[in-house]
């Protein structure tokens, strides 16, 4: 218990920081009508695409010799930019349908 | 005090200038109220309602006249009643004084004085007193019905398996108070309703009602005290021109258009209504002013050229009980106007005394 | 200073994120914001990169661009080729991908913090395997929505099953982290049954639940991206890894409630698809179902749109409402007629008496032989209470007993939204295919009740 | 082929069976049109409008007749104009086939084959053909305006500054096409409607209109191809006493009540006449058929009490020109469903055919 | 272990300020907000006194519950006390107690500050003299509320003046940062240019601006709470002051698109009240205009409304919307009629046409003699589009040409709201004192356009 | 600049707090209707009485000799708790209205 309130209190910043970031996140999207949920989904995902920054962290940290990890870490890069960069796109597709009015 | 109602006398006429519901309020105000027999029946009330209602039947009307302060009725007193009538009464009915001036002068003779219900001046707090306001409102409705009646089409859009019935298309002249329930009564059947007037705060009242106006490019015509002035035959031209498109669309065209003591204004010539649709109707309600149209004819249907004029010179006694009530509730809120405890009082400052007395032979008062 | 000015970029992207998701709510702005998040996301990679204090072997670089380009060239291209029916799957796709790249880290990572930094393998561990659930899950949502895996699949008490599955796999976790089992055996048997797990998850649920389910394993990876900045006290990975958490929990309930059905139901409750009431005649398939949001949104966008009025508008009295329907979308640009068919109601002319009493304009009523062929030109197609008079079997079925009545050819238009209570007849009697056809939603309600909702929906759009 | 269209002759009809708007359509059949003189006058369509359609003019019915290969009237032939009918001819025009043997026999005699047009089926294909729900719709709007007409009150609510007017309260019987139609048109000239059906889907459809529905506790009455079958003794009992409250403060009754293939039902006795209010009016649809009230006479005005009981025969001859258009439209459609190739096409297969074709001399076809 | 545990005090409050707020936006749950907010603050409060690590004289204590005490009664007190019409004047005035609780901080920890953290002399001055302006500001806006100040008075030039203070201002403080002059006099003075800086800034304002004022001087004393929270590495002062800056912010730029007046003009343009166009005779004062969001929750608790039709509302064809209206309300549950005046409209009868279209009941309309009683009854009246048939210079003006006609008795309701297009006279062609009484607030705009505001603020209040 | 960079780095959690804070103030408030914006108003300058705070760490540090201070702050304290208990129940009492309906 105590252990966990010291913890709370050295990192008393990063959970204010995580608790603000739910707050913004649920009040963000609050009344996204139906139609959007699709979109929104899919936006959502690209954006945890972020996690390639991990893998590109761990790249960048690897021994040049390290195959193991570099593959994986190749791996994880690309399917990291899979994420990312399909996300991106397919969510803009699915957003072709609201430009076209005059 | 003691009132008489009288029957009505004229060919057609069937109102009643007071019906069973105002006898308790008329009693309230000191009144002895007696009812010529069957004065009522045309319009629906009957003589024990009037019994009922604490009046007293006189089977004639000089037994009613006999004995009355006032006596009560819709139109102008016939000559034989004007020989009932005895010096110091008082005499309350429309009387078209403007019109009328051997009645003036044998109401004079006679020594009575005489209210004409028909010269209530046009001001807000008189608006409950003013006849012509409440039987116009009325007729405008009628006007609608009486020419739903004679067209041969119905007034609505259907679109059914037998085909598209195309809504009639109505067109009315004057849009004053029988002209907006007019435009009212035809918009609710489901016609397309136009309408015109000389005055121009009429296009946003017809708007108000949803039905479209025709405006005449021209300054307008100013008002005076509530009623229209005569317009320019420049105007009359102009107006032709405006209205003939619709004219000869139309499928019933309503006039209404009246000016304060003139003839009325003829506004469809006998050349514009040979424009007009075969089978289209006509309902001219200005015919016992003279009437709108070249052709109209007072109670009689003119048939020119495919087309029907219809001249009711009567509308409100074609519905004589919602008339009637009206007219009787118009009567005893401006004899609750006049009389105060138990008396007349006639204030010569008030311009409702002054402007519906039109002859005053109450030298005690005054 | 690089590693200063890193920080001013992750700040910054993280606001583009917010910004991003804010923005992609609203129609209006959604293509705008889904660009200003990927702006954001390009420039926090290209500053990891760039931006990295110490001296990096340049293969290493290689094949970090390799990757990138590799992931560039093959998302893009899958993601542009894929036809439209097809997105949620590939959504789902991605978001496994994903979940695989935060469970390659942690397995990357676990033996070098095992050394290192014992006090953070719990949060190694939990990356590891949240992202391998979401991985394994996402492809199975995958594999049922493309049609490879058609059933719902259920093992014998699959939901006690399940239960104990989780339960043992987060005690098996704690044990290696308390008791220091670092040995790589623990860590890939964690890992197996981390994916057996994510499978054994999205198995048992059937196909129309397959959104929510993938809303929820995208909350899931952004759970895992959260996990990433933890291990490397890295904010753009947690906050975006936060934010897309709680954003995409939220949007898993949304979704439930616009479904009418309850997030523990979808996931233990698994009766799979939704089912339709549907009387007078036997049902044909299944329809589906458009939510007044959406419609509002898809009338918004149109430039044309027809109203079909039948006897159900009628019964409703919605006659004020269609007319202010008509309004609102006039005002938005949109073309509105109404086709009147000439034995639509219950008698003859029972449409124009509606309508009339509304004030709808005369001009905007069309008759049924001139409305026709203006159909294919139209966006949107509502049917407001109407049965017979757009049923197809009246030009297809001579058994059936309008069987030579002309009909309104709805089906020509784009798409079709019926709008009634319930799959119920009417007049005829007779079951209506065009409520099963592809072109054909239904908005099921009273017609009063639910233009209502749409005209709402309208307003609010703005 | 040559069509004739023959003028009607029953007194006050001013129908005409086709309009020229049909002659192209026809035309486009195969026919050539013959035209008795003054067909359409009363129904406001002019010779020269026929001619100009493509139609020829005969001076008279029988000039009209000889050499017709169609013959088409909206009412039964008279004895004379049997009298012209030539072997192999076809008539066509409503005959009420079940209440008029003899005139069936006559047709038979003369070797014609006859369609009767109010036989049409009331099947969902058959409805742009149906005269009877073309009339009938008409009707009902007419009865409105002619109850309107007869009332010596308006039908909406009004509050003016002469008191209040009530709303008038409309009943109506029988909720068929006429009786929605007449719900329709009360209700949008604002009165307060109540309508009561043997047939229980009534309500809804009433409710859809916006009105209110009398139900009468009874297990209702199935139907037989759209038409109500005769009630029970009870059920018209039950039916009494549901509708006496609303009778009683009924300003305008419309009757509309019918049963297919015998008299109509008397809904309304002497002695519920009595029940209600003076100056009411019932306008009674069904008199042709012998009338829904007891004391009703066909097109005269029954005083009774106060009451007015107006039985009207032929609406639709009221509103010659739309009721001529909807049934010309009918019979034009049925014609393009008889003929094809510019041939009667006799499928005997065929509802719509057989259920019509009430004498069949057409011997070589069949 | 106390210091830990105060954080996570301090973090709670922190999220029931958020949550506060958040549920102080909504009509339905802003009480509970209030209080959710107000307990996290008695936490975080009572926590800094209690958790203190340091030994701490019992004298200090007592001065510390004492000004609390003290405090405490002299608030409760008079906000209790206080008339509803006076709260604006004292929500301003206790945020200059807030501003100057702000302003007092820094008087005192400024020396301090100065000899030990030099570093962080630049958020003391901040703070400071943020929290002046705030205070003196705070007590202009009072004094002009309460009446003490009737006008706005404007120096010559004085835009320019109070831009030339400020600069010189900000000039000086960054002075006393960087030349290290810590003297007291620089400090006193700094603090006696700033309190001068917050009467001229308010001082040419107008009454009438005086809300958007007062919110954004709210927000600066937000700014000098966080400033604090700055100085004392605090974090419930620094996201609570943070929150309040934020929100204050955006509350000052809605309540002036609320009222129709851009920020900057209200600071600078200074044209004082806002003026209403006047016509048909002379303006007799000045009327209180109500926002249709305002009016949707006046009537959403009300229990009784009644609409009073006048010609307005047949030109506008407002008919079908305020059926809509009425079906609303009485949805939740508030009894609505309508007032018909013999007269209102053109015609007899007019507004019986015009609701009769749109379907209201006949029961619902009542005569003039029978609704006049229960004006006194009635929560709201909405007058629409009606003026002579409400004017009661019909009963009270001989000279007038309506007088003698009888009126709708409107001013017995609790409150009168007018919609018309502007202050415009009627058919008579006479002004209405109706419109600038007390009890009265004007819904300006075409009766159409605004009752569809009116309706959809009703729907958006579930 | 660099100094601004490096100050920013030393307190990147405190930023990011802060803007946060920022978007969860704007958001919160999003649609308030105009009959909350008063007694918004009065809630959010409660809330800001929690300047009241730092009153009350000024005194709990200061000796307790030293008069000035400790009469400054008293003051401070005390405007502080009427900032807080004023506005609070101020706000309450604005929002009575809201609680009459049925
Ligand atoms: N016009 C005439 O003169 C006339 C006369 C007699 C018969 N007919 C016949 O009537 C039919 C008319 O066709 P139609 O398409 O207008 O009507 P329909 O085929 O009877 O269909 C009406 C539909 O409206 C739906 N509905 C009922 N109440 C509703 C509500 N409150 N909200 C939403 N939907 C509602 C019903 O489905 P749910 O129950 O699922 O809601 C029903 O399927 C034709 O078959 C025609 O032959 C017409
Ligand atoms: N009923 C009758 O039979 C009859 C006949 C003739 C005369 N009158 C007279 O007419 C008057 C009737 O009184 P009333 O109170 O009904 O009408 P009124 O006194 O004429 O007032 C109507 C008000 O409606 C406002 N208005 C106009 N268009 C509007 C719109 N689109 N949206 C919102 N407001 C609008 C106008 O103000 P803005 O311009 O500022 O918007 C005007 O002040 C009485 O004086 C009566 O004597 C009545
Ligand atoms: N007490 C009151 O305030 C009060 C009472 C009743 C009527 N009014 C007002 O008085 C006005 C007149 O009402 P009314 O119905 O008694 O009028 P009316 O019966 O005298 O005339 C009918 C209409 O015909 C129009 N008209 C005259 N000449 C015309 C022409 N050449 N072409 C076209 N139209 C022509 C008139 O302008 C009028 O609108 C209306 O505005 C009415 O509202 C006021
Ligand atoms: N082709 C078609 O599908 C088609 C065509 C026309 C009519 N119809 C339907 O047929 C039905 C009958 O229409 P109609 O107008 O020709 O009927 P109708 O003219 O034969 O009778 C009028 C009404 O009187 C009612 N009635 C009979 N006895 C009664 C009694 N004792 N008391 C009260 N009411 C009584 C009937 O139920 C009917 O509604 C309607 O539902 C109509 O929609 C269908």
């Amino acid at each position: 218990m105590n252990e966990l309130i010291e913890y709370f209190t050295t990192n008393k910043d990063i959970v204010f920081i995580v608790i603000l970031m739910v707050f913004v996140g649920v009040e963000v999207i609050g009344n996204v009508p139906a139609v959007l949920h699709t979109p929104l989904m899919s936006g959502a995902n690209a954006i945890h695409g972020v996690v390639i920054i991990g893998a590109i962290l761990v790249m960048l940290d690897s021994e040049p010799d390290n195959y193991l990890a570099l593959s994986l870490g190749f791996l994880a890069v690309f399917l990291g930019t899979l994420n990312v960069v399909g996300g991106f796109v397919v969510t803009d597709r699915m957003l072709e349908m609201f430009k076209k009015k005059k | 005090m003691k009132l008489a109602v009288l029957k009505e006398t004229d060919a057609g006429e069937t109102r009643v200038a007071i019906v069973p519901k105002s006898i308790s309020k008329l009693k309230g105000l000191g009144f002895e109220v007696i009812v010529q027999s069957d004065a009522g029946k045309n319009a629906a009330f009957a003589d024990d309602e009037y019994t009922k209602a604490g009046a007293s039947i006189a089977s004639s009307a000089a037994e009613a006249m006999s004995g009355a302060d006032l006596i009560i009725k819709v139109n102008p007193p016939t000559k034989e009643e004007v020989g009932h009538l005895k010096k110091g009464q008082i005499w309350m009915s429309q009387l078209f004084h403007r019109l009328n001036e051997e009645l003036l002068g044998d109401l004079k003779n006679a020594g009575v004085s005489a209210f004409s219900l028909d010269a209530m001046p046009r001001i807000s707090r008189a608006q409950s007193m003013d006849v012509l306001s409440s039987q116009s409102n009325l007729s405008g409705y009628k006007s609608v019905i009486t020419g739903a009646d004679h067209l041969g089409k119905i007034f609505p859009m259907l679109m059914t398996a037998a085909g598209t019935v195309t809504p009639a298309k109505v067109l009315i002249f004057g849009v004053g108070v029988a002209g907006l329930q007019a435009i009212a009564t035809a918009k609710r059947l489901g016609a397309i309703v136009q309408a015109t007037d000389v005055r121009p705060e009429c296009k946003e009242q017809t708007e108000s009602l949803g039905a479209k106006f025709i405006t005449v490019e021209d300054d307008g015509v100013k008002t005076e005290g509530g009623y229209a002035k005569e317009v320019t035959a420049e105007y009359l031209a102009k107006q032709k021109e405006a209205v003939n498109k619709s004219l000869a669309q139309a499928d019933l065209v309503i006039t209404t258009a009246l000016v304060q003591g003139a003839k009325a204004p003829i506004l469809i010539s006998k050349e514009q209504i040979e424009l007009m649709k075969n089978g289209s109707v006509i309902i001219d309600m200005a015919v016992a002013k003279g009437g709108n149209t070249a052709l109209s004819k007072p109670d009689e249907v003119v048939h020119h050229n495919g087309v029907k004029i219809v001249g009711v010179s009567n509308f409100p006694a074609q519905i004589p009980t919602n008339s009637s009530e009206l007219l009787s509730r118009n009567i005893d809120t401006f004899l609750g106007h006049l009389i105060s405890d138990g008396k007349f009082n006639w204030d010569m400052e008030d311009e409702i005394t002054t402007g519906t007395l039109v002859v005053n032979n109450q030298t005690a008062t005054a | 200073m690089n590693i200063d000015l890193i920080h001013i970029i992750y700040l910054f992207a993280s606001v583009t994120f917010i910004l991003g998701l804010k923005m992609l709510s609203n129609p209006k702005t959604a293509r705008k914001g889904n660009l200003i998040a990927a702006l954001g996301m390009t420039l926090a990679i290209v500053a990891t990169i760039v931006l990295k204090e110490k001296e990096v072997s340049p293969v290493i670089y290689y094949l970090i661009f390799g990757a990138i380009a590799l992931g560039t060239v093959v998302g893009w291209l899958t993601a542009k080729k894929v036809q439209m029916t097809k997105m949620p799957e590939l959504v789902s796709l991605f978001n496994g991908m994903g979940g695989a790249c935060a469970a390659l880290i942690g397995l990357i990572e676990f033996p070098k913090v095992a050394a290192h930094h014992p006090e953070k393998l719990g949060i190694v561990l939990a990356g590891m395997i949240i992202g391998s659930i979401s991985f394994s899950g996402s492809m199975i949502a995958w594999a049922k929505l493309n049609g490879t895996l058609r059933n719902a699949i259920r093992l014998p008490k699959y939901n006690i099953l399940n239960t104990i599955i989780l339960i043992g796999m987060v005690a098996y976790a704690v044990f290696i982290v308390a008791a220091g089992a670092y040995a790589s055996m623990h860590l890939y048997l964690l890992f197996t049954i981390a994916i057996v797990y994510g499978v054994l998850f999205v198995i048992p649920i059937g196909g129309a639940d397959m959104p929510v389910v993938i809303s929820l394993l995208n909350s899931f990876t952004g759970l895992a991206a959260a996990f990433g900045g933890f291990l490397y006290d890295n904010q753009v990975m947690l906050t975006g890894g936060i934010l897309v958490g709680s954003a995409g929990t939220l949007l898993t309930l949304v979704m439930c409630k616009a479904m009418n059905r309850p997030l523990f139901s979808v996931i233990f409750g698994a009766f799979g698809e939704t089912a339709v009431a549907s009387g007078g005649g036997e049902s044909q398939g299944s329809v589906r179902e458009v939510s007044a949001s959406d419609l509002a949104v898809q009338m918004n966008y149109s430039s044309k749109v027809i109203i079909v009025p039948g006897y159900g508008l009628a019964v409703a009295q919605a006659q004020h409402v269609v007319k202010e329907l008509e309004t609102l979308l006039e005002e938005r640009g949109v073309e509105v007629v109404y086709a009147i068919h000439p034995v639509a109601g219950r008698m003859p002319g029972h449409m124009n008496v509606l309508l009339a009493e509304s004030n709808v304009d005369y001009d905007k009523l069309k008759e049924m032989e001139d409305v026709n062929p203006e159909f294919a030109q139209t966006d949107v197609v509502l049917v407001i209470g109407a049965n017979d008079v757009v049923n197809p079997a009246a030009k297809t079925d001579p058994s059936s007993p309008i069987f030579g009545m002309p009909i309104l050819e709805v089906e020509s238009a784009k798409s079709v939204v019926v709008n009634k209570r319930s799959m119920n007849a009417g007049y005829a009697g007779i079951q209506n295919e065009l409520f099963f056809r592809d072109k054909t939603s239904m908005l099921f309600g009273d017609a009063k009740k639910v233009l209502g909702e749409l005209v709402n929906e309208l307003k609010n759009l703005d």
